[in-house]
């Protein structure tokens, strides 16, 4: 049982503290989010030379082999600096699928991701599967060349602004078995993308991606063909994890803020921190951070060592318990603000943002809990 | 309706039925009950719809142009008004400074002001918040120095809902500083053209400018702005608060919010059915349902009893309950909605998928504006605990 | 609408006040759960008297006319006394039965009840049936005498201490259809019933009887045979109805008590009402009394009055309602109280286990909210 | 176990699994399992196993016959202890007493009881709550007048857990009136044989009387039996109170717990199936499921942290969030037994179906003794207020 962080794990975090404190003030923040991509590539630059992107990768792979924890640290590091640049979707998703499905072919992708000049994207929900993320319905017929990729995908994250976007598709027909996924790279500025980006309310980006006879070599084939979907379910639980990670690390924020902002507020002639009926909202907050984060700990020491089954399970009690934990901490911070939370110019209604878009991106709670249940006896 | 109603009340009914259908825009109306965007311009011109059909003030009385229905008809319009999507009212004019203009302004204020805000030809704004002053309204600091036949204002106002529309505004204001701080409050009207306002929209986190600062420097309003006594402002402010007020809880809002994300609900798949028939959700959407016709019947009892007869905190119950259930249907919208909600659509233009999102995100202050709704719950222990 | 008392419903509960005043002290009513019976039959005798069983029935029944609002007014009462006598069991369930599915040959037995000289229990439920109180297998077999009956019921009220019991039946052999019931009248002291009567932990009495092949005669019969079950669903109504009732007076009861208790109970320097926790949760109290008060009027207004299919949604509404309030209201006001109220020396704790024992009786709130959702659109 | 176990640890698990099967009694496991009665003789008579084993003080220091297991193995043998439904043991004397004795005790004392404690000799309860003072413990007024070389008591104890069956009790009392009210207050051991004592069972809300007040008319106690200085008994009580306590959060009980509710939720039908597989049925104990996973994962963080590292209210937490999961799965197990479950057992006789509604009834104490949640709420906000 690794339950304290390790002499490494401790450095990865002091890194990436320092790291916020100095680059991603709030105001800072800002100014990134008015860049063109609504991130900054310079910054993400810095973030690997940090060794940031390249942490949880395994050492045969290029990487520090900090692995789910490491996944951890960062994202929990994310969650408390709002960061918004693309770590889920380039590292967590993208190099997550690089490192499980790939062959040698592409190592040198996976070597400009974690130098960070090659950003990724994971198109992979779509219209009808946005909910469960079940029922892939893009198709790749096979050519002479290699495929031609026709479907729709919807709310990429980051799908817009990534530069290799890595689709999945059912290989054949209409007839196609959907059980049966592969996984190809696809150049994000092919022009024969039809590709709308957008921001969403956490100020990250998204994009919904028409393929209408896309056609890609057969060098853009990540792994075996029909053999990506434990791949992509893996990715996906570890991509969970993250969030359950990153939720903490904004909750922890919000609380913090929260309550230092009931310490100085002064109402009807003492400050709120005195009124009992806020003080036990503050403890109840408390308590939903820490279990939170109990979860967020104990699904990073799961994710990659056991079974996909019992993987399934603890994956969806920890994002169940998270979206909980993330919709009372968020909405128990704004109110406890009261106006001044509400208003766009505090960073406590971008903490809100970001959570209520965490408890709504990989499944809800129900869904979740749904998923929990069915897999427990 | 909850309950059965008289004949002539049904004949009432289909009356503002056949008015809603036949003026109300439909594309309007779609947009209202989508969470779409309505201009300014297209609610003032909504508004003298109404008053030119005299509906525009349903509880004022005939003599200033008021329907001066009973409580019942009242709620019956709110329903349908409600059912039918026609856009909110901004009601600062009518709902607020209109009664305090009945019982304490002077006639030449009421001959002036009221058939003005019954036409909607003035835009009022409420200006009673302050920066630090939050929850503890008395504690407001903007002054204003009494100088021969004009008052000098100083000070900030904020949280004030539409300002950046309004030409006038209601406020009160600190004319002396000495004593209990609830005394020493003027009511006062004042012009948003004079000289040294400044309004400055303050963006919420759904990306809307709803409500503003208001900056007043060297703003002089004449005396005669002034309603009633000076010093008697916070009592006539007061007066309305401990009213009975039919639309407080939302009850047509939240009837139609429930049909709208039913509708939704229908029209999403889970587990390769509609969402709606999903038994865990349809249980979470029927506890709300059954909240709403308990606070509804809640509401009607108190429509129907003797003024004075209930339990003191009735007011407040309606507004917490109220909010409550219009945010937990915002709530379950979100959650049909999925990721796809979380798009942000471009300011001023149309919604389109992020209308649930910017909804729910906006409905956060229902809890917190309009006296939070842990002042309301302090308000009904200290009436039941009693003296 | 009638959602104010008229002067004859003012009247009926300023009687009732009275009688609970005068008759049904805390100390009064320990010392009926103590009689052979567990209740007072004098005291029932009295209620008799004051009209309280005749109110609700039709006047052409021989009754006050009150109708639902009587029953309302009556429950509440009994609510707010804890009165133990058999009010729902023998007139709002046996006086419905009667009143609805009786032909004249029975209208004797009607005036015997509100004369308060015969008691009447409802055996209903079966051991399968609990939860949904339907697919009743209790069979009557046709003789030449008259039937013979054959079944389980459980948890019926009032079964082992009252004079007479209705029993639902299927008229036939195992195949018969259970959706076709009929109604028999059997006297309790009957010795082929094979009785087991036991306290239940609101005080009250239950049994569970057992029948097999007890004879009874033709006119045993109430009403038509097969033709029972929309009487019954109608008077089950009624007792949820009556129960929704009955639990706003034992929360009014409750909340007044823990209002009281709180004033006057010193902790740290102060009156525990003075903590701000503590009065937010008497403001939420309050109000589930207040909400759960509203179902009860709004269900007595229309349990007589509307189709089935409505009158089975407002009642579902109502109960489900009034059970989360009960179980709010219960469960605060044992803790605001403290260890005191954990005892059996307070009343406190006998108005909670009444309305524990509420949420449990004619169907519990998933029961209820589940029948809602399926019968609104 | 949430996680897996390092091979030793298994082994360790596997012979405290292997010792219950063999010496814990199937039938009594059963009764546990299912809320029956369990006797005093069937306690201390199991005390006495583990006594014999050397397992009845896994937190013990060795050289007073204890386990002296570390924090993680306490936690596996509470797991297992738990699972296979053996008795709890009455945990006054060895968690509550033993601790005070082993720091602050003479070495008469604790030569004396110390083993008595070890082999379930002596029944200890404990004299802390009075009536009137509730959660404001410190307000006690039970005195103990020095007259020589003894203490002569007089007041009254409420709420002490099972003194029916004890023969000793450590208890609390004011031995100075004047000053702050936590100074004047003494530790003290009574033999409850002495005469003066009065104990009188109180009836709780399930029938039973599991506590009792006891009454103390001039009681005569030598002064040996005070535990340290005079004055500084609140000192040693509250020495306890901080310390992290394994078993505080009920993991293992409430495991259990849930495996019993779903036992008994697969054997009752709704809708014409079994109750376990409705959705919206399951959906409700998955919620505790999880809850309770979180609370495990939380407890064996705290226990892996170095000591003094965690935020400083884990153990206010852990009884918070373990009381509540306790008692929602008692309500849910409630639910299942439906209005069968509403039958009261007569007391003394088996328990059948009143198991359910008096085990829920009886949980009630759970957010009120040992510190009510409200009171635990309030030291978690302090803690995070700070100063």
């Amino acid at each position: 049982m690794e339950l304290v962080f390790n002499a490494e794990a401790t450095m990865l975090r002091d890194t990436m503290s320092r790291f916020i404190e100095r680059e991603y003030s709030f105001q800072a923040r800002k100014r990134r989010l008015v860049l063109p991509d609504g991130f900054c590539r310079d910054t993400w630059k810095s973030l690997a030379e940090l060794g940031a992107l390249a942490a949880a990768l395994p050492v045969e792979a290029g990487g520090l082999g900090a692995g789910a924890m490491g996944t951890l640290i960062i994202s929990e590091a994310c969650g408390r600096g709002l960061i918004v640049e693309p770590y889920l979707a380039t590292v967590v998703l993208g190099g997550g699928l690089l490192e499980l499905a790939a062959t040698s072919v592409h190592r040198p992708l996976l070597e400009r991701l974690t130098e960070g000049s090659c950003l990724l994207a994971f198109a992979h929900s779509e219209p009808e599967s946005e909910s469960d993320f079940g029922g892939i319905t893009t198709r790749a017929m096979e050519t002479r060349a290699g495929f031609s990729l026709s479907g729709r995908k919807n709310a990429v994250i980051h799908g817009a602004t990534a530069d290799m976007l890595i689709v999945s598709a059912c290989v054949g027909g209409a007839a196609a078995d959907s059980t049966r996924l592969s996984l190809f790279l696809v150049d994000r500025r092919d022009s024969a993308l039809q590709l709308r980006g957008y921001r969403t309310i956490d100020g990250l980006q998204a994009a919904d991606i028409a393929f209408d006879g896309v056609t890609v070599p057969r060098a853009a084939l990540l792994g075996e063909p029909g053999e990506a979907r434990p791949v992509i379910d893996h990715v996906l639980a570890r991509a969970n994890a993250a969030l359950c990670a990153e939720a903490t690390g904004a909750m922890q924020s919000l609380l913090e803020r929260t309550v230092a902002y009931l310490r100085t507020r002064q109402q009807f002639g003492q400050p709120l921190a005195r009124f009992q009926a806020l003080q036990h909202r503050m403890a109840d907050m408390a308590m939903h951070v820490e279990l939170a984060r109990s979860m967020a700990y104990l699904v990073a020491l799961q994710v990659d060592g056991v079974d996909a089954t019992a993987r399934e399970r603890v994956v969806s009690a920890a994002k169940a318990r998270v979206c909980i934990a993330a919709s009372f901490v968020g909405k128990q911070a704004i109110q406890l603000h009261g106006g001044i939370g509400m208003t766009d110019a505090l960073d406590v209604s971008h903490y809100f943002r970001r959570l209520t878009a965490i408890t709504r991106t990989l499944g809800d709670e129900a869904f979740h809990l749904d998923r929990f249940a069915a897999a427990t006896p | 309706m909850l309950l059965e109603l008289a004949p002539d009340d049904r004949a009432f009914r289909d009356e503002v039925r056949a008015f809603l259908r036949e003026r109300l825009d439909p594309s309007l109306a779609k947009r209202v009950r989508e969470h779409g965007r309505v201009s300014a311009a297209e609610l003032v011109q909504w508004q003298k719809t109404l008053y030119r059909q005299g509906w525009f003030a349903p509880a004022w009385p005939t003599e200033w142009g008021g329907a001066a229905w009973p409580a019942l008809r009242q709620y019956i319009f709110d329903e349908e008004y409600h059912a039918a999507a026609a856009p909110p009212v901004i009601a600062f004019g009518r709902d607020l400074l209109g009664p305090v203009l009945m019982k304490f302004g002077s006639d030449a204020q009421r001959q002036h002001y009221l058939p003005r805000i019954l036409a909607s030809d003035d835009w009022w704004c409420q200006g009673y918040s302050e920066p630090g002053a939050g929850s503890d309204l008395a504690s407001l600091r903007t002054t204003a120095e009494l100088r021969g036949d004009h008052y000098l204002i100083n000070g900030q106002k904020t949280w004030t809902t539409l300002a950046q529309h309004a030409n006038m505004m209601f406020c009160l204001v600190r004319t002396r500083s000495d004593g209990k701080k609830q005394e020493g409050i003027s009511f006062i009207l004042i012009d948003m053209a004079t000289p040294g306002i400044t309004v400055r929209p303050i963006t919420l986190l759904d990306g809307e400018p709803e409500v503003n600062e208001v900056w007043f420097e060297d703003v002089v309003v004449p005396v005669a702005n002034r309603i009633g006594d000076e010093g008697r402002g916070w009592t006539y402010a007061k007066h309305l608060l401990g009213h009975e007020r039919t639309g407080i809880a939302g009850i047509g809002i939240a009837k139609r919010e429930i049909d709208y994300l039913k509708e939704l609900a229908a029209s999403v798949r889970r587990h390769g059915r509609p969402l709606l028939e999903d038994r865990e959700f349809r249980s979470r959407v029927a506890r709300v349902e059954i909240e709403l016709m308990a606070l509804e019947m809640t509401n009607l009892r108190l429509l129907a009893a003797p003024p004075g007869s209930g339990p003191g905190w009735e007011v407040s119950m309606l507004k917490v309950r109220g909010t409550e259930i219009l945010q937990e249907i915002s709530e379950l919208q979100l959650e049909v909605a999925g990721c796809s909600g979380l798009e942000v659509d471009a300011p001023g233009a149309a919604r389109t998928r992020g209308a649930a999102s910017a909804r729910y995100l906006n409905l956060r202050k229902l809890s917190i504006f309009g006296g939070s709704n842990e002042i309301q719950r302090n308000i009904i222990a200290q009436q039941i605990v009693g003296g």
